[in-house]
């Protein structure tokens, strides 16, 4: 097994999901009510992580303009599941560069009046480690 | 009949609607709400990693109670009904998971996906029935075009929610025919909302609000009715010219069974 | 003591890189009964051959060991090899060394231990076994083909030309098939019902070919060269003399013309009256009530197509008919249909009347069909002027709501139906998502290029994810440009999906009565993917058409002459040479139970009284016979048998004991 | 490999017998696939899993085998329309009176694969072999005159 193989197969294991069985067709691309936001497209994920080019990814906003909502998840016709693939590489970021996405000064200034707890909790989890 | 109910944490505070005409509804309906004590938070969205244990350990906690009372347990709330539901198939499906949150948790007996988690429209459809829910209404939402809005969190993934046909759901608009009103249906009602990035991205929730709101009135609809209090935020938000009111499904239970003014 | 001779296979480097043949041949010179052991580059070439009918006669063999490939790929050649050397053929015994053990190991010393291993295995079978007389049965001269679609009748008409007798058995009313729903075919777009009818009609008037339309296969016993078919003949009631099929009870019956079933034919499109033919050139022109949807069925009121009828040809009373024939081969033609689209709610199939697949359009655009071949809008009757077809719905899926293969027509027939779009109506704009577009076949790139080229059609790669039927009745197909990178929101009126192809739903029964084996997506397995392609591994039992797996018409077409030609080789048998490896009684032992006779599929067994002679005891008693004719060798026998009188020649219970104790020692 | 490291990793021995129509099809398109399975697997061709006799099952284990493993055509499916109903059937029986002596459920095992299921084969040959090996080796039916 290669260097990269052995990578993929840690996303593999984060993710439950194998991007080799990903055939390039796009539904999730399709399907992505964030589509205008998201720098690297939910179908790109597959081919990123095959390629290896990881860190791309990591920098990325993509990760973090997911809107977690499993259309791609529930289109998907080869199983592959991109959400799946945007959420491990957003716990990679969390996990080993600590770089979260929302810090807690922030919140304050962001809160409006009836914000719904969910909305914090939510974006909490998905935002930070 | 009795059931285990799990609030969960908005519906406690900004979503107190949402839980107070649906125990009022319960209690005309024939059957009660047990709130599990000290229940805590699901955590708002299911935690996809593989390898997360810890964020799933107060679903477990829920569930496994639920299973000591012997009740199929129900929530209200869109989110929770996700996280509980998934994490019970991970408790009952996955070796990995199901193990290390018991080796954890430490209950009598280990907990595996026993419980059977309940949308409370699911208890309403499956339970109850839709012939016998109308039969109850007293007061008919006549005339009015109500658009159902599932969200995502209710339907996907359709395989393991196993809620409804989650691209083309049926369950709202029942619901709605039995409570006397008419059903509007239209595609971006499983679309998504923009969910929890109204907090950082307060105008791209607006965008997608305004195409729910544009779609749904465009087919007629005169108000919309959803079970999430995250999607009535984003909805509420809305700047949207085709704006029109939205409610909480139960609410719109507790007016047609005549029992709004008791909640 | 047999004379066993060992010949080990190197298959090129298939055995030969994986297995040290060398070391397999030295380590089994020894073994019990070998005189003689050798390698070879390959076994099965004449030279290979050659090299064991030379050892045979040198060394005397009697038995003899190749290792090589699966029996199921040259057993036959090999015992053909050692007839040539006036070897008993059945004195042959092959170890899979290459699909059992070279091909799934990496180790070499590992798979070396296994061949060895398994030679072991065979040569302590060779040395039990006794030289088998292969017996012969009749051949019945008469073919069965069930389906009548365009593979069915292009194989009924090979085989009838040929001077054999063929009845077809179809389910419908009418033979046709799928492609007599079709507009036109590409990629030469010839007129499919000017193709298809006049072999209909040549079916229909064939000396050698009986039709049984309305009918399904109920029961198949037998064997290849005897199989006995008992055919359900549905009551039609019509009766087939008298109809003279001209249409009246269809036309002025109580609903008209108009009817209020869905068509079959017209997939739903249009209605049909309960008394009806599915269109129509229907072969034959007699129509069938639908007794489910009939008034006078439900409720005993109505007659009226039996009034009208001019020729009195309507009969209530008719009851179904069973016929029982015999046929020496059997081919299945079962064809094809979409897959339901229900788990798809994203493409809004089920909720939008302008979203319709692809076999609706071709009815939208048959002179024939519901519209009159006008292509209009099932919502509000107009003409569309942007039209987006989507490719793969459900095909090249790993899910659990569609098929894992392409359904390999899909690619071809949208250029075609985009073309003859543009052709009749130039001012709509047509839009094609597609993943990739597959176009091997001979003329058949230049056609797609003629739809791009030519007719200007807009081909976009990416999956369409969701189709949005709008307030003002057009539809927003939501999809996105892979290769420019821009999410899609296409406004159009009309969406047709390229639904994938799955086997006929009723295929799995017949397979089963046939015993012939089906893949997971129930198509129908070939005896070899390459070399055997039209045939089952059941022998006697032919596959033609869509049931074996996706192709197009000159492809069905040309397996439907390749299916013919091989039962036209059996048929023009007079005798088969039967398996010898059937089951024998031992009288001294048989207490005649009946046990075996019970689990004998193929009631092969019966009892007679025989004189035995038991050390000294001489009695009569009471034992199994086995008809070697009927028996077919399962052995279901003798593992029921509970004295162990029972044994299979070529398989006995001392050959598969010791072949244990070898891959035990 | 040394005879030491050769001792260390306990490797079972296991007889499959096949059915000639479906099952022994499908190892073969296992083996066309390049779909690897333990060696420690030796295939017996049977006609039909109907002709398995148990008593070859048990000289099987008797002579040392650590697993028996019997596949035949779906159920349905039998070429010869009935066998493996019989051989389910009698397997049953068989493996629970095996039970009662003794051999553990996980070293028998009766499974479906046609002709067109090389994977399902490689997959069950190797879950079987990691079960059988992870009960180690049988000693409970072994013929000790047999052994060494």
């Amino acid at each position: 097994m290669t260097e990269l193989e052995k990578n993929i197969e840690i996303i593999k294991e984060i993710s439950g999901s194998d991007p080799y069985k990903c055939m390039r067709c796009g539904k999730c691309t399709a399907s992505c009510p964030a589509y205008s936001e998201m720098d690297i497209k939910p179908h790109q994920f597959a081919s990123y992580i095959i390629r290896g080019d990881l860190e791309e990814l990591i920098d990325s906003k993509a990760a973090w303009k997911c809107l977690s909502c499993f259309a791609c998840i529930e289109r998907c016709p080869r199983d592959v599941q991109p959400g799946k693939l945007v959420d491990a590489t957003r716990q990679i970021v969390a996990r080993q560069r600590g770089g979260d996405y929302l810090q807690p000064e922030e919140v304050p200034e962001l809160l409006a009046e009836d914000l719904p707890q969910q909305l914090l909790v939510s974006a909490f989890r998905r935002y930070r480690r | 009949m009795k059931y285990s109910y799990y609030p969960g944490c908005t519906l406690k505070n900004k979503a107190q609607d949402l839980d107070k005409y649906a125990r009022a509804s319960a209690v005309a309906l024939g059957f009660e709400l047990e709130e599990i004590p000290e229940w805590q938070c699901c955590g708002g969205v299911y935690p996809l990693g593989s390898d997360e244990i810890a964020t799933k350990l107060s679903s477990v906690r829920a569930l496994n109670y639920a299973k000591e009372q012997g009740q199929d347990l129900i929530t209200l709330c869109s989110a929770c009904h996700h996280v509980l539901k998934r994490v019970n198939d991970d408790m009952k499906n996955v070796e990995d998971i199901k193990n290390r949150a018991n080796n954890y948790c430490e209950f009598d007996e280990p907990y595996q996906g026993e419980t059977k988690v309940l949308h409370f429209l699911e208890v309403i459809r499956d339970v109850i029935g839709f012939e016998e829910l109308s039969k109850k209404v007293v007061n008919p939402l006549e005339g009015r075009k109500i658009g159902a809005y599932y969200g995502c969190l209710t339907l996907r993934p359709g395989k393991i929610l196993d809620f409804d046909d989650p691209e083309n759901p049926k369950i709202m608009e029942d619901f709605i025919r039995a409570l006397g009103g008419e059903p509007v249906v239209y595609s971006m009602r499983n679309e998504c909302c923009g969910g929890y990035t109204a907090l950082k991205d307060p105008d791209f929730t607006k965008q997608r609000t305004e195409q729910i709101f544009d779609d749904s009135t465009g087919f007629g609809a005169d108000c919309l009715i959803t079970a999430c209090p995250l999607c009535m935020y984003n909805l509420n938000k809305s700047e949207a010219k085709s704006k029109v009111p939205v409610y909480y499904f139960t609410e719109l239970l507790a007016e047609a069974l005549g029992v709004m003014e008791g909640a | 003591m047999q004379k066993i001779g060992v010949f080990v296979c190197h298959c090129g480097t298939n055995i030969a890189a994986t297995v040290d043949v060398k070391k397999v041949v030295e380590l089994v010179r020894y073994e019990p009964g070998v005189v003689f052991a050798d390698d070879y580059m390959y076994m099965c070439s004449e030279a290979g051959q050659e090299k064991i009918i030379e050892a045979i006669k040198e060394y005397g063999l009697t038995g003899l060991v190749i290792c090589s490939c699966s029996p199921r790929m040259h057993e036959k050649t090999f015992r053909a090899c050692a007839e040539k050397a006036g070897l008993n053929p059945y004195m042959v015994e092959v170890a899979n060394i290459r699909e059992q053990c070279s091909w799934i190991h990496k180790d070499k010393e590992e798979a070396t231990k296994k061949a060895v291993i398994l030679a072991r295995a065979a040569i302590a079978k060779v040395n039990l076994n006794t030289p088998l007389q292969e017996g012969e049965s009749p051949v019945t001269k008469r073919a069965l083909v069930i389906g009548g679609g365009i593979a069915g009748i292009q194989t009924a008409l090979d085989i009838a030309d040929a001077g054999y007798e063929v009845d077809i058995v179809e389910k419908e009313p009418s033979i046709g098939g799928r492609m007599s729903q079709f507009d036109k075919t590409f990629p030469t777009l010839d007129c499919a019902s000017c193709i298809l009818t006049p072999k209909m009609v040549e079916v229909n008037q064939h000396p050698n070919i009986t039709l049984y339309t309305y009918s399904e296969v109920e029961k198949v016993s037998g064997y290849v060269g005897n199989f006995d078919v008992d055919i359900r003949k549905k009551a039609r009631s019509v009766d087939f003399g008298k109809c003279t099929g001209c249409g009246e009870c269809q036309t002025k019956g109580p609903l008209g013309k108009i009817g209020n079933i869905p068509s079959e034919f017209d997939r739903g499109l249009k209605n049909r009256p309960a008394i009806y033919m599915p269109f129509a050139q229907a072969v034959p022109a007699v129509p069938v009530i639908d007794r489910e949807n009939c008034t006078y069925f439900k409720t005993g009121k109505c007659g009226v197509c039996a009034k009208i009828c001019p020729s009195k040809a309507v009969d209530y009373e008719q009851q179904d008919e069973i016929v029982t024939v015999k046929y020496g081969a059997i081919v299945v033609a079962t064809g094809f249909d979409i897959i339901n689209l229900d788990k798809y709610g994203e493409y809004a199939y089920n909720e939008c009347p302008d979203v319709i697949t692809s076999i609706e359009l071709e009815r939208l655009m048959n002179a024939a069909g519901p519209t009159g071949g006008h292509l209009e809008r099932m919502s509000d009757h107009k003409a569309p002027k942007e039209i987006v077809f989507i490719q793969c719905v459900g095909s090249r899926c790993d899910d659990d709501k569609g098929k894992p293969y392409c359904s390999k027509v899909c690619c071809m027939y949208t250029a075609k139906h985009a073309m003859l779009i543009k052709d009749h109506w130039p001012d709509t704009n047509i839009t094609v998502f597609y993943i990739d577009v597959r176009t091997p076949g001979k003329n058949f790139d230049e056609f797609y290029r003629r739809a791009v080229e030519q007719y200007h059609v807009n081909y976009i790669k990416g999956q369409v994810g969701k189709v949005k039927p709008q307030p003002d009745g057009s539809i927003i197909v939501q999809a996105a440009d892979l290769l420019d990178g821009k999410q899609i929101n296409k406004k159009c009126d009309m969406v047709v999906l390229a639904a994938a192809i799955e086997p006929n739903p009723g295929v799995r029964k017949i397979a089963t009565m046939l015993t012939a084996s089906i893949d997971n997506n129930n198509f129908l397995t070939e005896a070899h993917a390459k070399l055997r392609p039209v045939e089952s591994p059941t022998a006697g039992i032919f596959l033609s058409g869509m049931a074996q797996g996706p192709k197009d018409i000159p492809e069905t077409v040309s397996q439907a002459g390749a299916a013919a030609v091989k039962v036209v080789g059996l048929l023009a048998k007079d005798k088969l040479k039967t398996n010898p490896c059937t089951a024998q009684c031992d009288t001294l032992l048989c207490n005649g139970c009946s046990t075996c006779a019970n689990v004998c599929p193929y009631g092969a067994i019966t009892y007679e009284d025989v004189q035995v002679n038991d050390h000294g005891l001489r009695e009569t008693r009471r034992v199994a016979q086995v008809n070697v004719a009927l028996c077919q060798g399962c052995g279901a026998c003798t593992s029921a048998c509970p004295s162990g009188a029972m044994d299979l020649q070529g398989f006995s219970n001392r050959q598969i004991t010791t072949e244990v104790d070898a891959i035990c020692r | 490999m040394s005879m030491n490291e050769e001792k260390k990793e306990f490797r079972p021995l296991i007889v499959a017998f096949c059915c000639n129509w479906c099952s022994y099809a499908g190892a073969d398109l296992a083996g066309s696939s390049r779909l690897s399975y333990p060696a420690d697997v030796k295939i017996i061709r049977v006609p039909c899993s109907g002709r398995v006799n148990p008593m070859f099952i048990l000289r099987a284990f008797e002579r040392g085998a650590d697993g028996v493993i019997i596949c035949g055509c779906h159920p349905g499916d039998c070429h010869y329309s009935t066998g493996n109903y019989y051989a389910r059937r009698r397997m049953a029986l068989l493996f629970s009176m095996l039970e009662y002596m003794g051999i553990e459920n996980g070293r028998t095992r009766v499974e479906w694969c046609s002709a067109a299921e090389g994977a399902k084969f490689s997959k069950t040959m190797n879950e079987f072999c990691e079960k059988v090996k992870s009960l180690g080796e049988n000693v409970r039916l072994g013929d000790l005159r047999c052994k060494n």
